[in-house]
């Protein structure tokens, strides 16, 4: 492939899987340090138990910086419209933000999951593809995460737990202002909700039109703006609305579960792990997915087009990816892999009960679409909530 | 009249008393411990919970392992002396730049004045987000980005307004014959500025610098977009904790300590040199 | 006499340069691009159509009468307290020197801090509900409310210190004489007050009003984290669109705001040169 | 019963006592000064009048009823202020409605009154210009119409011409007394200026230190001033030091003249400088050290044994001047000043 | 050639002239009062003097060197300021030395001169203080002795005393009095109160309007000025119009008086109060309306035959009550007025 790296100082389209190590690791060593950005707050101990792994094993110095997201992507479409030299080599970035940074130019455009020797048991379906936009390898994921309904299990019966959406309905117009919904727009685990919504409620074309990847960001919002077919959905928000509380984000629900405030929310998988080590959550609190699917995510980390020190960052990125690190992480995360030799069995039962259970986990997870659930999000504030 | 004055005496006005004084005290100080004590000592306790639900008032377990995890961070120290020295050098610069501009709109009588005025007041008005990205823009283009320099720059966009709206305002009390007076002993516009203006602008400029280093301290958009992630400075540090999506109280608080910390300080200190004459008439009037 | 005033337009321009020139570069500059920018598609030609979205999108227009809201409401509960709270400072109680100092703290703290505090002491099942719960009560919902009781007790929070600092130097610009004068004309203590204080002290309480309106109706962080989701206010949305990168969007949004507010300043000004009151200094 | 009653008041500023026991009547009618240098406490008392301030003790009657714990607005009293205290959001014909308004004045009798106040005081045709678009004289006047209009049972002005220039105030003085002489109000004025308490009190209060020196009318006090400080303050004088005898006494230098009350052994005598005389005189005891030209009048500081004496030569043709030598005349009989007077006075 | 030489000095705020072509001449050592109204422009021919501000047109010479064109700092001159304009963050000490560092004069030689202005001005003792812990008098006399030490060929003082209350006014006039005649300088003084000038100057020069109206030392001006606005303007006077005929006149109610120099038909002549005399007489022409006692002497206003003549009574024993009838004597010639002069001053 046509690469579009700027400051390459080692001669990449040569670089396989077999000669990875040769011919990289004298690069990265010669550039001899690497700036990492991570977007995600609750990671910053995690990158920085593989930072020190990676020095030790390589003595290649890592700038790190925890940033905010969006400001770091408009950063960095800036800088690559000004030409200049990326101010980082490897970003963790969202999932979502594939779409935006992809079409600034920003993503270098390197076959990762096919020259990285420990992507050798990549997931094939985010190999080449992410969310159905191809990236041909360049914005591998290397944290999956998963959306879920979170409860308090103090609180609620295993009889009563709600199994589909529409017993969700139902538990909520029993139970007025124990769930709590996260505004699709202020949290993934809201965004991932309503999509997840639409995949329950929409059959035949109009399922084929909401899972049509190859729709734009605009396409998807003028359908979503306009499409009859969306009826459904808004009614199931209407009711739930009236019986639920709207939140103002993925923390917000926890909080307010930890309150006593609420019984169950929308909420992610590893968020939740956090707050339950932080002992912001109770030790009662339990993790399902509803029939027909949630939607699981993840993250990825790239090389920006731009970057200065692509050989350090290939191999920072092929460390994060590789089976030690990525056993670390499911365990002290819940963050789980794109790795398919890395399967929950690993988990610890200690850990494995604030995770979803293997019953529901992967059999119900669903792939994301984020322009889609963007869309769907805008449209429910506009059709339902600014009714 | 007489008669008015004859039904009156019962009115016997209220006057403020000792006993009263004791009240207001009271009052006021309780209202204060309320209203910001309270909520400060809630966050230290947030900050040292080690789990903290209903029905506790108090929590029940402590634990100071993430204030340690927090502060082991080699970056923090860096962050916070970065954010001095810009805090310093932008609250100079600022006074610097603010010192003519304000003499100009303290003792020029000009046409435009009131356009000027809006004018420097606008980057109070306009969200900083819009201009952030804007001047990102510039500054790559300028080769400012990810510079001291450039942080510098930009933070003083932010500063600029409130200096010179308060040296303004001090520079308006000198009286212009205390210049002539120094002319008519010899002193030239250097000896005018350096002997007479300066000194007595000091109660403006630190004002205006206490406000502008606060402020210096505390921006975080522009100088994430300019300087991120060179020139790392405390909020840049921290404000991804305070990802209000996410964030976890117990950490937010630390963050919240650790950012206001400099500034309570500050404030406190300076709260005895900041002249709120000066500061009313600088804010006070439009 | 020509060359003198040359001299002096001269002068005038020199010494205004550096702060003005500051400005119009590093502010000016990119607020200009920002506001092409609000009239551009992608490709640079030429629409309306992002002002257009916030004038149609039921949302937006939601979000505009929100942050109206958000910049009013605090602003009216501000004024209540901080006129008594003026007043009672003006006072000279027992540790008067100290309060001075204290009351002050709130300035320097960031508004998402504010936020936060909130959240720990008056959010459902937060510290209040904690304490009030074992007499039976429980606290009404304050944050994430439909009248953004939440966002208006945050924003206060901010902002009393700053309106207080403003009026209490407004009456104190006020001569004692004045007063005494007032009272022995036959007005009471309440009718000096209402007839010959505030009507004074209105400059610097008009002032206070319009910035912290202003300040308050472009905040983000507070009604972010504590506000109602929906409506959210335009400042919100807008972190929303440009976290999206619809910059054009977001420069758009902001142009609305900013005009909006700088509408509002003119239309004081306008206002208080045909009563005549505040005239500034140097006007000529 | 007098109208006022002022009967020991005192007043306290913490440790500080700034008023000792003040009683002071005055009559139906009657325009007062009270007359003192700044920092004796004339304003504080006339606060304490007003009911601006409160007294530490003592006791006040207006027209026999006690006035002293009643709120200001319950006085009928109103106050002309130093610095005219006009309400600047309000324009002349507002301010003069105030207290009227306060006072519940129906409507058609407030607008007599302000027409009948505007007329006395010449302001008809400024009523509706605010406050900053008068000439300090105008403001002045409007402060008094403010204060007349309520046609109170007393009058208190604060030394209400101080702010205004010379000339300026000249004419003002002679209309407030005008005014007074029309409306008959009791009027309590205060002032630090001699000239102008003398022109226009029926009666003069000397105050210094926070205590009464001395009350009379203004030629009394002028001419027959008992206490030294009033001597010194009320207008210029020579204060010397005389070995009596009788009627006769013998100045430092060794002329004798005559005492205007028997004596005896040192005492302290008042010479007004218009009542000495002098005449050059090669062989005089004095000298001119300085003579200034004060148009109606010639001023000479003339040194003799060591004193040095003012004295004030009017319409002279022509001056003496400065080294000249000079003899003085002392005419008639020299002002004995009171035995208990205080060094002080020296 | 003079110290100073002015020559037609005008200035212009946009369309309006604030001074008419203004000349003046000052000798070397002489103590020249400039004496006007309000808004006549005597601030602003001093600020021309020392640079502050530009004069339109005209010539300024020093010491025979042309001086308009430079800037303050490099003229040879002091000026003290009407509002002091002491440094106020600066001690006494460092406001005297402020012109003596910026002239660079070496420091021995400073404190030097320090220390002999502070003498001279009584300072001695508050060297350290900060102006704010000055009373009004002793910062006026900082503000003098910091125009003094810079030993200037000219001192300038816009109305140094104004400030300052009666008593303080008479005491600081004397102490300047006697410092000029001491230091000698040359020293030009600008005042609206005619008895500072006439007691303190060599020589007077009356403005009005932005004009010089007359020039002319104390005596001259205040006996015989040529116009009515310099007699009213400098002391009281009264303006009467007579009917001439040589030497002698005739004034409205019929009385003949003499004149200072013959004339024919209508005059206009200015009569001092205290050159008439007033004697109460049943059947003068005269008739007393009011009457205030000044102390050294009782000023009677008098109405006869329509006028009202002041009229100044020295040491009077005993007052004519108002109401009395009254007869006059006009003592000696009375002044005439030049022929040229305007209505205005009626
Ligand atoms: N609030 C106060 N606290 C303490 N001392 C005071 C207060 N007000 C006045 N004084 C003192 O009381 C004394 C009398 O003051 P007052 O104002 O009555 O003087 P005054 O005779 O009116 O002087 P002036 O002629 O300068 O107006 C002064 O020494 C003054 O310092
Ligand atoms: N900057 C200016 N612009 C326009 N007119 C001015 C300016 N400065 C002074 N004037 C006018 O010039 C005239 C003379 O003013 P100046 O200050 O010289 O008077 P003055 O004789 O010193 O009066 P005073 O005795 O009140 O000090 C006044 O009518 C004044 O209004
Ligand atoms: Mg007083
Ligand atoms: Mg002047």
């Amino acid at each position: 492939a046509e690469t579009n790296l700027k400051n390459l100082d080692f001669d990449l389209s040569k670089v396989t899987r077999d000669n990875f190590y040769d011919i990289v690791v004298p690069a990265a060593k010669a550039e001899g340090t690497v700036t990492m950005y991570n977007f995600a707050g609750s990671f910053g101990d995690a990158w920085k138990e593989l930072i020190t792994r990676f020095e030790a094993r390589y003595g290649i110095k890592v700038e790190y910086s925890d940033v905010n997201g969006a400001q770091a992507d408009q950063q960095l479409i800036a800088v690559q419209k000004a030409g200049e030299d990326a101010p980082v080599d490897a970003y963790f970035a969202g999932g979502g933000d594939y779409p935006l940074l992809s079409s600034a130019g920003v993503v270098g455009n390197i076959p990762l999951t096919t020259i990285l020797p420990n992507m050798d048991h990549y997931d094939p379906a985010f190999a080449q593809s992410l969310f159905g936009r191809p990236h041909g390898g360049a914005y591998p994921l290397v944290h999956l995460n998963q959306t879920a309904i979170g409860y308090d299990s103090a609180f609620i019966k295993p009889g009563d737990l709600p199994k589909t959406f529409d017993e969700l309905l139902a538990w909520a117009e029993k139970n007025p202002m124990r769930l709590g919904v996260t505004l699709p727009s202020k949290g993934g685990s809201g965004g991932g909700f309503i999509y997840s919504v639409a995949l329950n409620y929409l059959t035949g074309e109009c399922r084929t039109k909401l899972t049509d990847y190859t729709l734009t960001a605009e396409q998807a919002a003028d359908w979503a703006m306009t499409s009859e077919c969306l009826e459904p959905v808004w009614d199931y928000y209407r009711r739930l609305l009236s019986a639920a509380e709207l939140t103002n984000g993925n923390a917000d629900t926890l909080n307010l579960i930890n309150n006593q405030q609420l019984y169950m929310g929308t909420v992610w998988e590893d968020q939740v792990m956090t707050f339950i080590r932080g002992k912001q959550l109770p030790d009662t609190f339990r993790l399902t997915l509803l029939e027909n699917g949630q939607v699981g995510s993840g993250d990825a980390m790239f090389v920006p087009a731009n970057a200065k020190h692509v050989a350090a960052a290939l191999l920072l990125i092929d460390m994060a990816i590789g089976k030690d690190f990525q056993a670390w992480k499911l365990e002290n995360k819940a963050s789980r892999s794109p790795r398919t030799d890395l399967t929950g069995d690993l988990i610890t039962p200690e850990t494995a009960k604030y995770l979803l259970p293997s019953s529901v986990y992967p059999r119900l997870s669903a792939p994301a679409f984020w322009d889609m659930s963007k869309a769907l999000g805008d449209a429910l504030d506009e059709k339902v909530l600014s009714q | 009249m007489t008669i008015l004055a004859e039904t009156l005496p019962t009115a016997r006005a209220r006057v403020f008393q000792e006993d009263d004084r004791l009240l207001v005290s009271t009052g006021l100080y309780a209202a204060l411990g309320l209203t910001i004590a309270l909520p400060l000592v809630l966050m230290f306790l947030w900050s040292v919970a080690d789990g903290w639900a209903p029905p506790h008032v108090i929590p029940r377990d402590y634990t100071l392992s993430r204030w340690m995890d927090m502060i082991a961070d080699p970056g923090l120290l860096r962050a916070a002396l970065n954010s001095t020295v810009i805090a310093v050098i932008v609250t100079f610069a600022t006074g610097l730049i603010a010192l003519p501009t304000a003499w100009a709109m303290a003792r020029f009588p000009f046409r435009l004045k009131r356009v000027v005025e809006i004018f420097i007041l606008a980057p109070v008005i306009i969200p900083g987000l819009v201009v952030a990205v804007g001047i990102g823009q510039v500054f790559l283009f300028l080769g400012l980005s990810y510079s001291m320099t450039g942080v510098i720059l930009v933070q003083i966009v932010g500063t600029l307004p409130l200096m010179i709206r308060l040296l303004t305002a001090a520079l308006e009390t000198i009286p212009d014959d205390l210049i002539h007076a120094a002319r008519s002993l010899g002193a030239g516009t250097a000896g005018v500025v350096l002997h007479i203006i300066l000194p007595l602008a000091v109660p403006g400029l630190l004002a205006g610098g206490l406000l502008s280093f606060i402020g210096s301290f505390e921006e975080f958009d522009k100088s994430f977009i300019v300087g991120a992630p060179v020139i790392e400075t405390l909020p840049i540090k921290l404000y991804i904790f305070l990802n209000p999506y996410s964030l976890q109280l117990p950490v937010a608080a630390i963050i919240a300590f650790i950012l206001l910390l400099p500034a309570l300080i500050v404030f406190v200190i300076a709260g005895r040199i900041l002249r709120d004459d000066l500061m009313a008439a600088g804010m006070g009037k439009l | 006499m020509q060359a003198a005033l040359r001299d002096r337009r001269a002068q005038l321009a020199l010494l205004l340069l550096p702060g003005v020139g500051y400005l119009v570069v590093f502010f000016g500059g990119p607020l200009a691009s920002a506001l092409i920018g609000s009239l551009q598609l992608n490709g640079g030609t030429f629409t309306l159509q992002w002002y257009e979205r916030i004038f149609t999108r039921a949302t937006m227009l939601r979000g505009l009468k929100t942050s109206i809201y958000y910049g009013v409401a605090p602003v009216i509960v501000s004024l209540a307290v901080s006129i008594p709270l003026a007043l009672l400072i003006r006072q000279n109680f027992r540790g008067r020197k100290l309060f001075n100092g204290l009351y002050k703290l709130p300035m320097a703290v960031p508004g998402i801090i504010v936020a936060l505090m909130v959240i720990i002491m008056a959010e459902r099942g937060g510290f209040i509900d904690r304490v009030i719960a074992p007499f039976g009560l429980s606290l009404p919902k304050l944050v994430r409310d439909e009248w953004g009781i939440g966002v208006i007790l945050a924003t206060v929070w901010k902002q009393i210190p700053f309106m207080t600092l403003i009026i209490t130097s407004a009456f104190a610009g006020i001569p004692e004489d004045i007063r005494h004068a007032a009272r022995s004309l036959g007005a009471s203590r309440l009718n000096t007050f209402v007839f010959v204080e505030v009507p004074l002290a209105m400059p610097g309480i008009t002032a206070a009003i319009l910035l912290t309106f202003i300040g308050s109706m472009g905040s983000y962080a507070v009604p972010d984290i504590v506000g109602s989701p929906s409506p959210r206010p335009l400042s919100v949305l807008m972190v929303s669109e440009f976290n999206d990168g619809k910059f054009a969007q977001v420069y758009a949004m902001g142009m609305v705001l900013s005009l909006f507010a700088i509408a509002v300043l003119l239309a004081y000004y306008a206002l208080t040169a045909k009563i005549g009151v505040n005239r500034a200094k140097g006007d000529e | 019963m007098s109208e006022l009653e002022i009967s020991n008041i005192t007043k306290d500023y913490g440790a500080t006592r700034v008023l000792h026991p003040v009683s002071i009547n005055v009559e139906r009618g009657e325009f007062v000064t009270i007359l003192g240098p700044s920092g004796c406490g004339k304003s504080t008392l006339l606060r304490i009048l007003m009911g601006i301030a409160r007294p530490s003790a003592g006791e006040i009657r207006l027209a026999g009823t006690r006035i002293d714990l009643l709120p200001p607005e319950a006085r009928d009293i109103a106050m002309v202020f130093q610095s005219y205290a006009l309400f600047p959001h309000m324009s002349v014909a507002k301010n003069l409605a105030f207290g009227l308004r306060m006072k519940n004045v129906p409507k058609p009798e407030r607008a007599r009154r302000i027409e009948h106040a505007l007329e006395i005081c010449n302001l008809t045709g400024l009523v509706e210009r605010m406050p900053r678009q008068l000439s300090g004289g105008q403001q002045q006047r409007v402060a008094l119409a403010r204060a007349i209009v309520m046609q109170p049972r007393l009058l208190l002005f604060d030394e209400p011409l101080s702010n205004l220039d010379a000339k300026l105030r000249d004419t003002l003085r002679q209309e407030l007394v005008d005014l007074h002489r029309r409306i008959g109000a009791t009027s309590i004025y205060v002032t630090h200026d001699q000239a102008e308490a003398m022109a226009m009190s029926d009666r003069i209060v000397v105050m210094d230190g926070g205590k009464v020196v001395e009350t009379g009318t203004p030629l009394d006090l002028y001419r027959a001033p008992t206490r030294a400080f009033t001597a010194g303050f009320l207008g210029q004088t020579n204060l010397l030091t005389a070995d009596a005898d009788g009627l006769r006494a013998r100045l430092p230098w060794g002329q004798i003249v005559t005492l205007s009350a028997p004596a005896k052994g040192s005492v302290r005598v008042s010479v007004r400088p218009e009542t000495i005389a002098i005449r050059q005189n090669e062989a005089g005891a004095g000298m001119v050290t300085s003579v200034s030209f004060m148009g109606a009048n010639a001023l000479y500081m003339v040194d003799i044994a060591g004193n040095t004496l003012k004295i004030s030569q009017a319409g002279a043709e022509s001056l003496i001047a400065a080294g000249n030598r000079v003899s003085l005349d002392f005419n008639g009989a020299l002002h004995l000043l009171s035995g208990f007077e205080r060094a002080e006075a020296a």
